[in-house]
Formats: structure tokens, C-alpha cells, sequence
């Protein structure tokens, strides 16, 4: 419905959307781990985010480290001031990689990995 | 809570059934409500969010799949206080079993009372009204005249 | 009513004394309910207003001013229709008195009943449950699915 | 707080806004009545007016008929289409003059007196 996953620049990009509360939340999280079996470094695109909360956040803490246990990255991009306000109450926002738009995204993690 | 609360003024009460899917619905009712009151954007959000976790703990924590009921989300006021009270008519709960957990450990959930205590200025877990059910008491300061 | 009732499925309660300065806050927490069921704009407009007309009328017909309580808007749903039930807790009232005027004299007041019944496709008045106060039941096809 | 009453072109120009309801149609009732004893043609620019009631129509009822006793006019600028829909319901919008914008109200207002 809200969600769409594309492959852009060798990497795997999930756009979310709407409100991510305790009712979206699981989809969003199988979505993610569906992701990360493919092996692509993951982005998540929070631009059409309007909401979320700590359920949304659980699901993207266990997406994080399940790609970490894989081998990949997954960063966060795009996050609207109130979506940070949450990471910041979580005190997660130093700890997902977070990128202003999905250029500097594309950009900087290919530079790391150069 | 800093003191008893006096001169409470009754604004609105939402009362719905305990399931995650109510909850947009009841976020979008809070939101029209907290705009009305005059609180800017970012406040109405982070009052939002510390309503929609403590019903998420209610659906999760108080209530069990097989023993449902209903969410009870009050908002009034005093001069310098906007209060939300949110009750359940679950079995009571003890509240010292009610804490946030080391968030420098880095893992799934257990934020919920965490987000709580740092959007509200007083929160308390009060046993409901004659021992039936539990109530969340939040208040926040309001930064703008009503 | 066209029929009984089957199905019904509890959205959303509010509850707020009958007072009209409460009333902004109760039409922009309707609509934010009512954009959350996916109604249009206007839908939502009109909607707002059949609410608004009856509750105006708990306020000065149902309550008096020695005498005032609670008003309770409970919004559901079946798969067809968006199902308003707008109580209040005074005395029963006879429902054959409230009616409409005849609109070609032109004067101040008397078009809320007329207002509901144009934005509603079914009206109907009936006591509280166990004889105490009033209900006034709406009903609206919904436009889109839900 | 949210009215205005000016003088424009000879009329007495009410600018109303937000909210007519139970609750403001009282203080939009005196505010009308009040500038009808003033003996000018009103026109009442209803632009800003967000949502209006049957008891915000009343107000308007009552006032048109006071201005009428007074061998004035009363006229409504810039309804939208929400208010527009209540007038329609009341069956009233046929009964008082409606103009589209404040410049077509002065100009045919006064052409109306030329
Ligand atoms: N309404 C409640 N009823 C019962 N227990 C609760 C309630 N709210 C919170 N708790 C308890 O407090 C703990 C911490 O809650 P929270 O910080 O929201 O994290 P989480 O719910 O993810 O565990 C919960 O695990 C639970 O044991
Ligand atoms: N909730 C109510 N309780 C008692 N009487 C009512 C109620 N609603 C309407 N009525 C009766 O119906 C009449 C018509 O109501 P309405 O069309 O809203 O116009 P108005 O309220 O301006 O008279 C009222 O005058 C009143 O006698």
C-alpha cells in the first residue's frame, strides 16, 4: 500500500509511507528482513513518513542489526524533524546512519565501500 | 505529580476499542482536538506520541488477546496544565513492574515508557476507579494560553 | 430506518459536556476521525454539520441551564453505512415534537432538524438505554470503501 | 478577534472568520445588529469563514430582516462552497444577495442605487 521497494544503484530501496504504529509495524518489519536476504545494502526512504513511533522503531533496530549479522548496511534517509525527535527520545539517532536525501545516500555508501 | 490537580476543566474524552487498528483514527481525533487547543505542531505530535504508547502498552501489557475491552483517552486542563488520563478495565496492574529498561543496550522494543516520561512533565499509574481497570495520568505544561 | 442494524462495528466515542464552547474541539476531532474513514472533504463538511446541529439542539432543547450533563458522539461503522448516535442523559423527550418548520417563512432559527434530515439518509429519535436521556441515530452510506 | 468592521466605499464592510457556531453567532448577531444602526448598506465578506451553522445563519436571518425594517441592504461576499451548501440546505441562498467578491459587490451595489 504505502511501501515500495526498488533496486537503485546496486543497493535495495524501501520507501515507507503513512504512520508506522503498532498496527504497521510487522509488515514493515518483514518487509526490511525480506530486504536484507537479498543481500543489498538496504535504504530506507522515511520521506513520506508522517508518523511513527516505538513500534516502528523496533522494527527498524531489528532490521538494523539483522543486516549487520549479514554483512550489510542500512541507513535511514530522509527523516522529517518529528521522525528524529523519536530517534533522538531513543537515543538511536547516533546510531542508524542517516542521510539527508537519497543522493547523499547513494554517494556516500558508495564511497565507503570504494 | 508535583501536587493535586485543581480547577480541572473537562475538554474531551475518546473511548474505543483496544486494537492497534483504532489507532489512527484515534491519533487523527487527538491531533483536531490538541489544534483546537492551541498547542503548536511539534507539541501536538509529541503529545500524540506519548497517548499512542501508552494505549499500545494497554493493547500489549493490560489487556490479553483472549480478554479485551475498551481504551478510555481524556484530555482536560487547569490554567497551566493540559492532563490526559488513559484508562483501561483491565485487571489492576502493578505499577512498580511498569519501568523503562538501559537504552544504551541496543535491541527491539522497550521505549515505550521511556518516550512517556520524557514527552510528559508527571506521570502517574493510578489503580482505576474502584479497583477496576488502570489509569495512566500524564500532564504537560501548555505554552500558550488556552 | 430502512432496516435493523447488523454488523456494526465500533469506531470511536467522545464524550464532553454540553457545553458550546466544547464544540470546535469535538468537529475538529470528528474530522479528524472522519478523513481517517476516508471520506471527501465535503462529505466530512457535512457530516461535521448534522453532528454539530444535534448536539446543539442537546444543548438547548434536551439539557436547560440548571440542568446540563454529558454528550456522547459514538461513530461506527457497518460495511454501508457510517452510523452516528449522538446521547444525551436528560430527560426523555417526546420525539414526535421535534420537527421540522416550514422553510418558506423566512425567520432566525429552526432549520437544524431540517439540516440533519437533508445530510443523513436515515434520522430516527430514540430513548437512552434503561429510559434515561436521548438518542438520535444517523446513519450515511459511505462513499468509498473503507 | 476574528471580525473586522471597516468603512468601504460607503458601506459598512463586516469581514467575518473562523468558526460560526453556538458558541460565536451571539457576538456575530450584535456585531451585524450594530452596524445596521449605523444606517449604511452591509455587506458581509465571509471569506474566512471556515464552518457555519444553522445558529451562524440565524445571526444572518435576523440581520438581514433588521436591515431591511431600516431601509438598508445587507449583502454576503465571498461565501465558499461549504458555506454556500448551508445557505442551499436553509433554502436561503435564493434570499439573500450573494456576491461572488468585494469588487463586484461595491460595483453592482451601487449601480443598484445609480
Ligand atoms: N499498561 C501496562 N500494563 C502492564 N504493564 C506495562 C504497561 N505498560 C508498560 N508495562 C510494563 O513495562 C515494561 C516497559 O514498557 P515499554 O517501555 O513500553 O516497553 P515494551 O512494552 O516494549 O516492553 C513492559 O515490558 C511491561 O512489562
Ligand atoms: N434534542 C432535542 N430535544 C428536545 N427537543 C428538540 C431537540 N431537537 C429539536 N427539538 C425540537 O424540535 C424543534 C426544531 O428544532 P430545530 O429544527 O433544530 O430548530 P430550533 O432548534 O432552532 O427551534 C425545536 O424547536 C425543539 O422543539
Amino acid at each position: 500500500m504505502t511501501e515500495q521497494v526498488r533496486d537503485e544503484g546496486g543497493k535495495c530501496v524501501v520507501e515507507l509511507g503513512g504512520e508506522i504504529d503498532l498496527d504497521r509495524a510487522p509488515e514493515v518489519r518483514s518487509l526490511l528482513l525480506d530486504c536484507i536476504t537479498r543481500g543489498r545494502d538496504v535504504l530506507v526512504d522515511l520521506s513520506r513518513v508522517s508518523y511513527i513511533d516505538s513500534s516502528g522503531i523496533a522494527s527498524l533496530v531489528e532490521a538494523l542489526q539483522s543486516a549487520s549479522k549479514n554483512g550489510i548496511t542500512l541507513g535511514l534517509v530522509a527523516i522529517s524533524p518529528m521522525a528524529l525527535r523519536v530517534f533522538e527520545l531513543a537515543r538511536l539517532d547516533k546510531v542508524f546512519t542517516i542521510y539527508p536525501d537519497l543522493d547523499a545516500a547513494m554517494t556516500t555508501a558508495t564511497a565507503d565501500q570504494g | 505529580m508535583s501536587g493535586p490537580i485543581t480547577d480541572e476543566e473537562r475538554l474531551l474524552e475518546l473511548r474505543f476499542p483496544a486494537r492497534p487498528d483504532r489507532m489512527a483514527l484515534v491519533r487523527k481525533s487527538i491531533r483536531g482536538a490538541a489544534l483546537d487547543y492551541g498547542f503548536d505542531d511539534f507539541a501536538i505530535q509529541e503529545i500524540v506520541l506519548a497517548i499512542s504508547e501508552a494505549c499500545q502498552n494497554v493493547m500489549r501489557h493490560s489487556y490479553t488477546e483472549r480478554e479485551t475491552g475498551d481504551i478510555v483517552v481524556s484530555l482536560s486542563r487547569t490554567a497551566e496544565r493540559l492532563i490526559i488520563r488513559v484508562t483501561d478495565f483491565a485487571p489492576t496492574v502493578d505499577p512498580t513492574k511498569i519501568r523503562s529498561r538501559d537504552l544504551s543496550d541496543i535491541r527491539p522494543g522497550g521505549l515505550g515508557v521511556h518516550f512517556i516520561t520524557e514527552l510528559m512533565e508527571t506521570v502517574e499509574y493510578l489503580p482505576g476507579p474502584g479497583g477496576v481497570g488502570n489509569i495512566l495520568l500524564m500532564t504537560r505544561k501548555t505554552e500558550v494560553s488556552p
